[in-house]
């Protein structure tokens, strides 16, 4: 299987390059995947013969274009292990599926005086909602913070979470600090105090097998384009009893029922959530995506990510003046590496990088809270996936190393 | 591997600017005052000038940032003190003009002393609002802000 | 010119194969749009070579990726004419621009007792999103009616808008009755009394050269999937005062300005509307689409389509039995042509064609008010695009023939 | 060009049924009443039953829609009439099964009587949902509705 993941680098035609007359070495993994030849040449095949809107049609390739796009829908289905495909509901990406639970579920069902429960290492994209609604109805915003070694606070968890509170919504992985989060556990306390269980998966379904059934969580959010599927392409999980009662998100075409001139009526879902022209394409590459990422199987890309960890953590660790953020156990650290060297700006720190040709992420993140609650400006960030291997690591190593030496720090 | 296509970009004169700072201070009688930042990196400038009439008297910023932003918010406090309002702000458009690749006569970088330098940041395109950053808080401060 | 334009049929790949035996004829253009190879190559290179996320790297792909979205950007810009290119956000797709607009501009400044036109051969995406936010703020909603030859009746919209009227939202072409639409005059109009404008450009931006600053219009929606680019990338055009006001769409990354525990601000226009990761392949196969339109000029789109229009729509007219929708005289009707024969369900009649090769699409198009008002259930609709040529025209009317026969209606 | 494959589905029975439909007509005395509509197509259907007891002793519909809808209304009242609700649920489900391909036995498809003949529309997936309308319509009325 290792030997497996060894192959699997040709498949990415894009790591095939120079960057700065140095070979391409992408860390930048937890910002966005590279896609493999097998998801191109799909999006190509299904251009090329298949093409066509969906759900509209009678004719011959708008009933492909349907099939092909609800096969994907199933595809999501089983990949999580949702009960039924009519949970699973196309979005943008993981930003946009967020958006829609706070707006509709949110919306619908926060007053003045309850409470939001989210965690301080959240990205943006599960912060700004909550932080908005909140305001918007005069609810309670509250942060569940982090223990010494930067892992989520179960205890403060416990404490935040009452019976005031009817929405927790924390990140399965978090893009910053690679910690994985027990989601498990915390929709068992959110579901004691009967409020509702919300995922942010963007880091971690693209990582780990996840069973939404397993961890029990009421919505489940992620994205397409970190899983080596096309960009454009996310998906909402939610449990049907919820999604039926809800309101729509969009209004538009394809997810109504009847339109009067003063009132309409919704289809059911998935659809009901779908307005408008569907992003097929994304769709049945992320099915593509999926039957790629299945075919090596989600433990083995597990173990893979873990033991690259094991490889360079201790490897970071020993570097003078370089320090890892988040959990310095290899143990608890997913491919999601944040650090900073000295007092050396990141931006500088990833410039540099960049000249060897490694590609790394500096800056917040999209992390703010979380910054400020580490009390830093910004972090370096490398972040790994399967095409990445043992070299790719020694080459970050070695460019860190060249980086000290040149800005002597 | 080799960081010597970082030698153009980080030269000795930008290293010192960043390491010693110059008017890296807050003004006590600053007659125009700005805060900016820039939220993809979080590099912030809190800029100070004391204008006397027409002529920048007095300049000083704080702030956090990269190399590039300290050290060109250094060049630039050398290159705009003592000038009038109208020679910063044509120093400003030079500048922007400079980063970003279009024209300009030697005569013209001339103008702006060390922080000519930084023309080399054309080769590193994410850095230019590092650099540039600087630049905008003084146009903005002296009301030269086109709305873009 | 002609010429050029008979060329083309070869970048279509998908054109190029049969159904049900018989070579495809693809006439559900209104539906969606296929895509020439070199918006499809754009695609693959863009994924082969340069995919990153964009404004959040300092690393080199990152760098190109930020680029090209941007340029693509600009191109959008200047194929609508816009004053400057941060008055172009991207989106999902047309149905997702009239949602932004309904649900920020629309909820901030709509209140009970204002008034909203729309027309009633609105598509449901610029009708349930108006419908909505009127039913939300108790203001009221107005339908400008039809002539009858099935224009828009100005008489009728000069006086439906009144001082009462805070936005005026019309589609630019009809996706039903062939008719495009006098937005600068009804922008006149909505100017007039101090409503804004906004034109819904799903079915002209396609088919004709637009441009916003001369139609005078405040928010202008369209999709790329319509117009030859990838699925998953629209575009909403506003005028720049008005976007700078307005409060944001979606909250995720990349919006904001400073984000802290209890409150956010917002970073500048577009991105202020560009939450969480773009589809930025979409984007540039967008730009791509636009640069193949433009090499072949959009009066010249216009022209060919005029003349297609000019040769198949006499022959329907001739058909017995044959009920065409809109106005029966060539010169007032786009490549759009709704129809019954007889009183055979369009399900049947398209079904029956699709027999035949010939792909058309039959239903309410989203347009059930107008449905309603025409006292019609649904209708079969073939549309055109400059990849169509009279031969289809011809296997088209030879279609309808055999299955008036078949049918013996 | 040539519409013989049209012949599998549009067969005389099922152009007979659709333009002389059985049973299109609404009941005085109904017991359980329903409408359904596919919003793809605008297809609507009202369908009214009167059971006596566990049996449906009359049957009739009324609405609008293509060839194949009314036709396979028409069949299915004809199939369903002087059943008992048990065995027209049971038909409900083959005549589902059989126009999703799923596998079943000449004696089931004995049961449905002409509207077996509507098989064909396998061939046809986007006009599935036209033959199923009405027998979706007479699972809830029947109270059926496994919810999907
Ligand atoms: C933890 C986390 N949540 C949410 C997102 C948002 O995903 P997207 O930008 O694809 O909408 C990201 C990625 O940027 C992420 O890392
Ligand atoms: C007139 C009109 N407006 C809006 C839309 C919606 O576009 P989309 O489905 O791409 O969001 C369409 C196309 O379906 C249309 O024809």
């Amino acid at each position: 299987m290792d030997k497996q993941l060894q192959q699997i680098r040709k498949d990415f035609p894009i790591l095939n390059q120079k960057v700065n007359d140095e070979p391409l070495v992408y860390l930048d993994n937890a910002a966005t995947s590279q896609k493999p030849n097998q998801v191109i040449d799909e999006v190509v095949r299904y251009y090329k013969n298949d093409n066509a809107n969906t759900r509209r049609g009678v004719h011959t390739l708008g009933e492909r274009a349907t099939e092909e796009f609800e096969t994907a829908r199933q595809k999501v289905q089983q990949f999580i292990n949702a009960k039924e495909s009519r949970e699973i509901i196309f979005t943008k990406g993981a930003t946009d599926s967020l958006n829609l639970v706070a707006s509709t579920y949110g919306e619908d069902n926060i007053a003045a005086g309850d409470e939001i429960v989210i965690s301080i290492m959240e990205h943006h994209s599960n912060l700004i909602p909550w932080q908005q609604l909140a305001n918007r109805k005069k609810a309670i915003l509250k942060y569940i913070g982090l223990t010494a070694d930067g892992q989520l606070d179960m205890e403060d968890a416990k404490k935040k979470i009452t019976d005031k509170t009817k929405i927790v919504s924390i990140t399965h992985a978090s893009n910053v600090l690679g910690v994985t989060n027990d989601i498990k556990q915390l929709a068992q306390i959110a579901h004691a105090h009967k409020a509702i269980m919300v995922a942010d998966g963007a880091q971690a379904v693209p990582h780990m097998p996840v069973d939404v059934q397993d961890l029990n969580v009421d919505f489940y959010a992620f994205s397409g384009h970190k899983m080596l599927a096309p960009m454009g392409i996310g998906v909402l999980y939610g449990k049907a009893d919820l999604l039926k009662v809800m309101s729509p998100y969009q209004y538009g075409g394809e997810m109504i029922d009847f339109v009067e001139k003063y009132q309409s009526t919704w289809t059911d879902i998935p659809w009901k959530f779908e307005a408008g022209t569907q992003n097929v394409s994304g769709a049945v590459g992320l099915g593509k995506a999926i039957d790629y990422l299945s075919s090596i199987g989600m433990e083995n890309v597990e173990n893979y990510e873990k033991d690259l960890v094991a490889y360079v953590l201790p490897k970071l660790l020993e570097i003078d003046g370089l320090t890892v953020y988040g959990p310095h156990d290899a143990d608890h650290h997913s491919g999601v590496i944040s650090f900073n060297l000295q007092n050396l700006h990141p931006h500088d720190v990833a410039t540099a990088l960049d000249m060897d040709g490694v590609a790394i992420r500096a800056g917040h993140h999209c992390a703010q809270p979380l910054m400020k609650y580490l009390n830093l400006v910004a972090t370096a960030r490398a972040s790994f996936y399967i095409y990445n291997n043992k070299q790719d690591a020694d080459e970050l190593i070695q460019a860190i190393c060249d980086t000290k030496e040149f800005f002597k720090v | 591997m080799s960081l010597n296509g970082l030698n153009s970009l980080y030269r000795e004169v930008i290293l010192d600017h960043s390491e010693h700072p110059h008017h890296k201070q807050s003004l006590s009688s600053a007659t125009n005052k700005i805060t900016l930042k820039n939220p993809t990196c979080g590099d912030v400038i809190n800029l100070e000038i004391k204008l006397d009439g027409d002529k920048i008297t007095d300049i000083g910023f704080t702030g956090e940032g990269c190399t590039i932003s300290q050290s060109s918010a250094s060049m630039m406090t050398d290159a705009v003190l003592n000038k009038t309002t109208a020679e910063s702000l044509e120093m400003a458009h030079i500048f922007s003009d400079m980063v970003m690749g279009k024209e300009h006569s030697q005569a013209d970088l001339d103008k702006l002393g060390d922080a000519a330098i930084l023309s080399s940041i054309m080769q590193f395109p994410a850095r230019i609002k590092c650099a540039t950053l600087c630049w905008w808080a003084l146009r903005k401060s002296l009301g030269d802000e086109d709305d873009d």
